[in-house]
């Protein structure tokens, strides 16, 4: 009877739409619309999702961005979103904490025909009626993707050791998930270890460290997020190997920092996690006072970083 | 002998001023609540709107049952850290449960919370280990329990009756403050006016005169944290209905924010001390502080923390002055 | 009570006494056998490595509770200690890492303060401390982390070893030398513990009962500085949301796992320098083996159960 | 309804408390159990009660073979006590802390609170006490807090009630109220043990006392055939020299004041201590006297700086000290005992040694290092001078009776070589011996020039200790006298003379003091 399945998933349902029933034409200039947050702006993700949102507003001429953090408490979100409602928010977008949970606040936004936007996470609801649109990355994916890149990375040889997100965290299960997917294909991608490091570099680099003495063989490392990449490189380079060379690496999100190291050659691959959502978010909430047809899902497109294009995309400024 | 018939007891001034101390102290949580009401009443126009302050008494409903149970624990002397892992895995439970019909769902996290409580009770009692370390324990056991049951989060998918129970309204006014209301009401009743109260109030005050007074210490002990736990499933089991889900992080750091809200509300902290109605206002304080952050709605993450952290001090320390005022009065 | 029935009652209660030890020398005897790579002689830096910034705060927890009290700021204080480090990078990393050890001093003497002056309870107090300090934390790097140059004093700090062992577990084992010394033969150890014992005794005896509460915290607050120091010169960078995250409660258990006992009047060295070798080996042990993070922590909880059962009553 | 212990025997760890002690008690019958401080008596009681059980022996009540688990069974079987050390809760009502754990109720569940009041008021009006009982009983004085635990005890309707040293805290018009109730319970054919180290006492209240002496009943015998001597003979196992007769002993008059040791002048605080002052000379013992509550102990913490005086000089020989902190009196030569060991004076849980040596540690560290050797030596010195008995001075100061306990305190405050001693009521609890050896140590501090300002719940003691006694009622000084040539009953006559002068004064004359 459980199952997360109800809302809109990932990279389906991509061709079907909604429609706002009774289109006012409001204008989003002057608005004034609510940004509810979901966890601290901790990691670079996070800052430079707040940041496009907030840019966006601006360049869309809204009145004021209410903005909400929920410091990782669902029901915090709940009530954060209830209370820019009451305070007369006329469109709410919201980054969710979690993959359920928000039920009260997006029915009381609906009760209201407030549309909402989803970004990052893609939360329990139907769509049209509890959210218009929902914007993310397929996570799953880029788990495969980082298998794929690990095996050119390493000509597909390789004893593994992934460094998860923490646990209780369907984005930690889908980068997982999507890994082992992609492992399937290549024999000699062996994963000697898994453990979580919280999305902390500081328990990265810990569980980094005592992996390297319990499997003195591995020479590829795969995590889930590039602050903990940070925390595990220091290990590595502290056990005396080399990053890059004794041990290749491969991350998700697409941080400078990580892609500064690309370059440099420490790291092999880092697939992004787009966070300029802001943009896209706005041009939904456009369309549909408009009247114009919604997509229910708008999968954001990741980038690739390689040694290949990182200088390139250093100079353009993409990673965040 | 005759001379030295009469007995000097303080004067009726000090009497009365200890009266007014003591009843500021109970009350001094409410005070405070009224005046923030007012004043961010004042400042932000939204604040005072009925669906504002109903959506914030609701929000402190979960916080509320649990800091109830903890009220009851701090009043014994003891602490319980265990209450907000136990909220996350109520509603994990109240998920599972669910499809079973509204009382399973609401009975399956309750009776886990009330065994936890028993367990956590056993432990302090009977093998004499120290409350704040068995919670701990409990703590760090139940997220984990919680995570390897649901990982991050269930959906409940026809929430029907159970959801309801936590999101319907009674006259106009919803549910769960309803719900909070009435078991406030209770457990004032069972501190105040029955044995079980004024034992576990004799215990905080001096356990080793209330083992010579006759009182049963170790089972009230023991009922104390199997209360807490209780009102930690029940309140995992109404948050579960609210979300229709069960969400392994929730309840996270419930813990702390309970106590604090006891101590706000005038629970001293070296046990034998407090009011329900202090506790109860010491959480919708805590909770207002959350929201009266959101009405000036750009207070950057990094910020809440700063500022909710003043928030909580300007609070203790108001209430800690009438403590001590109440305790020269004397 | 019968002679040898007295002996063995002695030696239960020596083996009580003595449990963190066991349960340690358990531990590590397990570890050598079972899990793999326990033997690598790097096994010791890298838990030395791990254990000192926690070793620190755990003495200074100890004393807050051997009077009677409890110090949950000091994981954020670390935080702190790391932004101040991160902000002034610029004046050159010597002077930041004083800085960061005085921010640590003064948020110490602030709860100390709170505590003697103004009669709050230690818990709430430091609680408030935890929230305020790692949000201050947080606002001044902005939420972002900053990264260390590869070279320096913290560089050196973070990696550098003598005969093997990081010069941290050094510092951390002077630290305890001094600490022990403290506790047993100066005033300001014993104060402590007199307070500890009843601090209404204590104030009638004479006691500066205030100054005690503002030494304790104020030391508690430079050795949380110090820890933060270390931590950051591990990690290589300024990072005030994940560096002590929840030592407050590890501290707390490491302490009274190691016979400190949360009723104050006694704080034991030794045993809480063996609680944090403990429950940082036993993390390890789990990592180790691959033991998933979730079973990890249940069996965590249990052991802390466990090691605790054998000294019950004492706390 | 009779009470057997036979052949009793009970040891904590090495230390054997009771080693064989037997005696019975009959209804209606006071029984009175003394013994030296350390005897066992505290322990037989607990043992009697359910707190603690014995190793070897047997307890009969009414011929049935008895061990009680817990106080409460105990208490079912008819067997209370009222303990040493006052057990209530502080921060609850009289009339809860009366009722508690069988308050009238309503609908079988909920307690009744006016029913309780009611029947508290009328509780405690059999007893002679008008006290509201509503009030939080942490706000009595302790020796209202120890009376409302005996009626506590005797509306339990216990057939055996056990007074440990119920007289310990109260004083004058209290005792009296506790005699009233002892024989009003004697003649209702309730047995009572009644435990006391003021002969007087027992003599006025026992049919028959047994003697305890190291854990081992020395003697049993109805009252009238044990005279005092053989009494005191019994209790120490030899005769008490004629100087050790404390009680009846007359007090050799030492110096005449030649300049004061303390001066205190216009001191207040807070309307309970109501402009004191006084003077002790080099040398001169001066007593505090008054009745429950007079406000002697805060008279005495005001001029130490534990309660900070609002107005008003402190001055130890000619020098005035600066602002009044406890550590700052100590400093300067003053020192206090308090009344209340257990929650003021000692520190639970450490060694007798650190109990002994805290108030001196400073001065015997150089750089804030203790030096262990002098530490040692010093703990040692009082132990013989005090003749402590101990297991050693590593034995927490819990495994010690209480009245050792309290030369450990005694030992503490003189310690710091001070030049004025205050002794609040510094005999409480303490055995004849014992006693005389504090009254000794007392005279023999003012031998050698030092102030010393004492009270006591006992008038008598007061009156054959001191040179000198300064009357105290609702904090005001109501006058002095010199001692020698007057009782106790002169003082109590000065007292109530004294309360009536301020009476009138207070409606005539508001604004004039009393001398
Ligand atoms: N819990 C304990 N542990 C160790 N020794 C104890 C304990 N309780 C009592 N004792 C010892 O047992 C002996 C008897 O003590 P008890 O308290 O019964 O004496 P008492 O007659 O009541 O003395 P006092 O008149 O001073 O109150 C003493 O030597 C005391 O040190
Ligand atoms: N804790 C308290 N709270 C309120 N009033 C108190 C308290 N302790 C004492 N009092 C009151 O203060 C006054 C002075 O008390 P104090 O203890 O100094 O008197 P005392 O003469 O030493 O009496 P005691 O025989 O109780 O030692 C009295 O009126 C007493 O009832
Ligand atoms: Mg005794
Ligand atoms: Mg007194």
């Amino acid at each position: 009877a459980q199952s997360t399945s109800s809302g809109a998933q990932n990279g389906v349902g991509s061709q079907a739409t909604c429609v706002n029933p009774h289109p006012q034409h409001e204008s989003l200039s002057g608005m004034l619309v609510g940004f509810s947050q979901s966890e601290n702006e901790q990691n670079p993700f996070r800052a430079a999702e707040t940041a496009s949102v907030k840019e966006a507003a601006k360049a869309a001429g809204v009145s004021r961005l209410l903005y909400t953090n929920a410091n990782d408490s669902q029901a915090k979100q709940v009530a954060d979103i209830q209370s820019m409602i009451a305070q007369g928010a006329k469109a709410i977008i919201v980054a969710p904490l979690n993959a359920t949970g928000l039920q009260p606040a997006l029915e009381q936004a609906a009760s209201r025909h407030i549309p909402v936007v989803t970004i990052d996470r893609a939360t329990a609801g139907t769509p049209c009626q509890h959210f218009i649109s929902f914007l993310g990355s397929d996570f799953v994916k880029q788990g495969q993707r980082a298998a794929q890149a690990m095996a050119d990375a390493t000509g597909g040889k390789a004893k593994i050791v992934e460094i998860q997100g923490a646990y209780g965290n369907s984005v930690e299960t889908q980068r997982t998930d999507g890994f082992a997917t992609g492992l399937k294909k290549h024999a000699g991608l062996t994963l000697l270890a898994a453990q979580t490091g919280n999305w902390s570099a500081t328990d990265a680099q810990r569980v980094m460290e005592q992996l390297l003495l319990a499997h003195p063989d591995v020479n590829a490392l795969y995590t889930h997020a590039d602050v903990m990449a940070l925390g595990a490189i220091r290990a590595i380079q502290q056990s005396g190997r080399q990053p890059g060379h004794d041990v290749r690496i491969v991350s998700i999100d697409g941080t400078r920092a990580i892609v500064e190291m690309i370059a440099k050659g420490q790291v092999q691959a880092d697939i992004e996690t787009n966070p300029r959502f802001g943009p896209k978010a706005f041009d939904a909430l456009k369309a549909w006072f408009n009247g114009e047809k919604v997509p229910q899902t708008i999968t954001m497109t990741d980038a690739l970083y390689t040694k290949a294009n990182a200088a390139e995309a250093l100079k353009s400024g993409a990673p965040y | 002998m005759n001379v030295t018939t009469m007995t000097h007891i303080s004067s009726p001034h000090s009497e009365r001023r200890q009266r007014l101390f003591a009843i500021m102290q109970a009350r001094g949580a409410i005070v405070v609540v009224i005046l923030a009401t007012l004043a961010a009443g004042g400042i932000f126009p939204n604040f005072l709107h009925a669906q504002n302050l109903a959506d914030l008494l609701t929000a402190s409903s979960f916080l509320g049952l649990v800091t109830l149970g903890q009220t009851f624990v701090i009043i014994l002397g003891g602490f319980d850290l265990s209450v907000g892992s136990m909220v996350g895995l109520g509603t994990v439970l109240a998920a599972y449960a669910a499809p079973y019909g509204a009382a399973i769902a609401f009975a399956t996290p309750l009776v886990a919370g009330l065994l936890v409580g028993l367990l956590n009770g056993l432990l302090i009692v009977k093998a004499r280990m120290a409350p704040f370390i068995v919670t701990l324990a409990a703590l760090l056991a139940l997220k984990g329990l919680a995570i390897v049951l649901a990982g991050e989060s269930l959906i409940i998918a026809q929430p029907g009756v159970f959801g309801h129970i936590a999101n319907g309204t009674i006259l106009g006014i919803g549910n769960l403050i309803v719900i909070f209301a009435a078991v406030c009401g209770l457990a004032a009743i069972v501190l105040n006016r029955t044995s079980f109260g004024s034992w576990v109030f004799a215990i905080g005050g001096n356990e080793e005169a209330a083992r010579m007074l006759g009182v049963p210490v170790d089972r009230t002990k023991i009922v104390t944290y199997i209360l807490s736990g209780g009102m930690a499933g029940l309140s995992g089991a109404l948050l579960a209905a609210h979300l229709s889900s069960g969400l392994s992080s929730a309840g996270t750091g419930y813990e702390l924010q309970s106590i604090a809200a006891a101590v706000i509300g005038g629970v001293l902290l070296t046990g034998g001390v407090g009011t329900v109605l202090g506790a109860a206002s010491g959480v919708v304080l805590l909770g207002m502080i959350e929201n009266i952050i959101n009405q000036i709605g750009s207070l950057s993450a990094a910020f809440q923390g700063l500022t909710s952290g003043i928030f909580l001090l300007l609070a203790v320390l108001v209430q800690s002055g009438l403590t001590r005022q109440r305790r020269t009065a004397s | 009570m019968t002679g040898p029935n007295r002996r063995m009652t002695l030696r239960l209660s020596a083996i009580r006494a003595a449990s963190v030890y066991v349960a340690l020398g358990l531990l590590i005897v397990f570890d050598l056998v079972f899990t793999p790579g326990f033997r690598n002689p790097f096994v010791v830096r890298s838990l030395l490595f791990e254990a000192s910034p926690i070793v620190l705060i755990a003495l200074g927890e100890a004393l807050a509770i051997g009077t009677r009290g409890i110090d949950l700021s000091v994981g954020s204080v670390m935080a702190l200690s790391s932004a101040v480090i991160g902000c002034t990078l610029g004046w050159g990393q010597t002077s930041g890492m004083a800085l960061g050890i005085v921010a640590g001093l003064a948020c110490g003497l602030f709860n100390g303060f709170l505590i003697s002056v103004f009669r709050i309870a230690p818990m709430i107090s430091s609680l408030a401390l935890l929230v305020a300090t790692r949000g201050l934390a947080q606002a001044m790097l902005g939420g972002a982390r900053i990264d260390l140059p590869f070279d320096g004093v913290l560089a050196g700090i973070g990696q550098t070893t003598l005969l093997g062992f990081p010069i941290v577990a050094f510092v951390a084992i002077i630290a305890a030398l001094c600490f022990a010394f403290l506790v047993r033969r100066t005033l300001p150890g014993r104060f402590a513990i007199f307070v500890g014992a009843s601090s209404q005794a204590a104030m009638l005896a004479g006691i500066p009962v205030r100054t005690t509460f503002m030494f304790v915290y104020g030391l508690s607050g430079i050795l949380a500085g110090i820890a933060g120091v270390f931590a950051t010169a591990r990690l290589g960078a300024a990072d005030a949301n994940y560096i002590g995250v929840q030592f407050e409660l590890d501290t707390i258990a490491a302490a009274v796992i190691g016979g400190t006992p949360l009723s104050g009047g006694k704080v034991s060295v030794p045993g809480t320098i063996a609680g944090v070798l403990l429950l940082t080996i036993l993390d390890a042990t789990f990592i180790m083996n691959n033991v998933n993070a979730n079973f990890a922590q249940i069996l965590k909880a249990a052991f802390i159960i466990g090691a605790l059962y054998l000294q019950r009553g004492r706390a | 309804m009779q009470l057997h212990v036979h052949h009793v025997a009970k040891s904590f760890g090495a230390v054997a408390a009771l080693r064989d002690v037997s005696l019975e008690l009959n209804a209606g019958e006071v029984l009175g159990l003394l013994g030296e401080n350390g005897a066992g008596k505290s322990t037989l009681i607990k043992i009697l009660t359910g707190l603690d059980t014995h190793d070897a022996g047997d307890i009969r009540l009414d011929g049935r073979l008895v061990r009680f688990a817990n106080p409460r069974q105990a208490q079912e079987n008819g067997i209370a006590a009222v303990y040493q050390e006052i057990n209530l809760i502080p921060e609850r009502s009289v009339a809860e802390n009366l009722f508690l754990n069988r308050a009238p109720k309503r609908a079988r569940y909920f307690i009744d609170r006016k029913a309780m009041l009611r029947d508290a008021r009328t509780l405690l009006g059999r007893y002679g006490l008008s006290i509201d009982p509503g009030r939080t009983l942490r706000t009595l004085g302790l020796g209202t807090q120890q009376l409302i635990s005996i009626i506590r005890v005797v509306s339990l309707g216990a057939r055996v009630v056990i007074l440990d040293e119920p007289t310990s805290a109260l004083s004058g018009n209290e005792v009296e109220l506790l005699y009233g109730i002892v024989r009003k319970l004697r003649e209702e054919g309730i047995g009572i043990i009644y435990v006391s180290h003021r002969l007087s006492e027992c003599y006025a209240l026992c049919d028959r006392m047994t003697v305890l002496r190291d854990g081992v009943m020395a003697v049993t015998a109805p009252t009238r055939d044990l005279p005092r001597a053989k009494l005191v003979a019994a209790m120490l196992g030899r005769e008490l020299a004629a100087d050790e007769h404390a009680e009846t002993g007359i007090s050799v008059s030492t110096s005449a004041p030649q300049d004061a040791a303390l001066t205190v002048r216009g001191l207040s605080w807070r309307g309970r201590v109501v402009d004191v002052s006084l003077t002790v000379g080099r040398g001169e013992i001066v007593g505090l006297a008054g009745l429950l509550g007079s406000g002697r102990t805060e008279t005495m913490k005001a001029i130490y700086g534990a309660s900070p005086p609002d107005r008003g000089q402190v001055a130890v020989r000619g020098h005035t000290l600066p602002h009044s902190t406890p550590a700052s009196s100590l400093g300067s030569g003053l020192t206090f005992l308090s009344e209340d060991r257990r929650s003021e004076g000692i520190f639970p849980h450490l060694s007798l040694s650190e109990n002994l040596s805290a108030s001196m540690l400073s001065r015997i560290a150089r750089w804030g290092v203790i030096s262990r050797k002098s530490q040692n030596e010093m703990v040692d010195r009082y132990l013989l001078r005090l003749g402590i008995k101990s297991s050693g001075s590593g034995a927490p100061i819990e495994s010690l009776s209480g009245g050792n306990q309290q030369k450990v305190l005694i030992g503490r405050a003189l310690s710091t070589e001070p030049s004025i001693v205050m002794l609040d009521d510094p005999t409480r609890g303490i055995d004849v011996g014992a006693k005389a050896e504090i009254h000794r140590t007392i005279r023999e501090l003012a031998a050698q020039g030092l102030g010393v300002l004492v009270t006591s719940s006992e008038l008598p003691e007061l009156v054959e200790l001191t040179d000198r006694i300064v009357l105290l009622d609702e904090g005001h000084v109501i006058g002095e006298m010199t001692t020698s040539g007057h009782t106790a009953e002169d003082i109590l006559a000065k007292i109530a003379h004294g309360q009536n002068a301020r009476a009138s004064e207070a409606v005539m004359v508001p604004e004039k003091e009393t001398t």
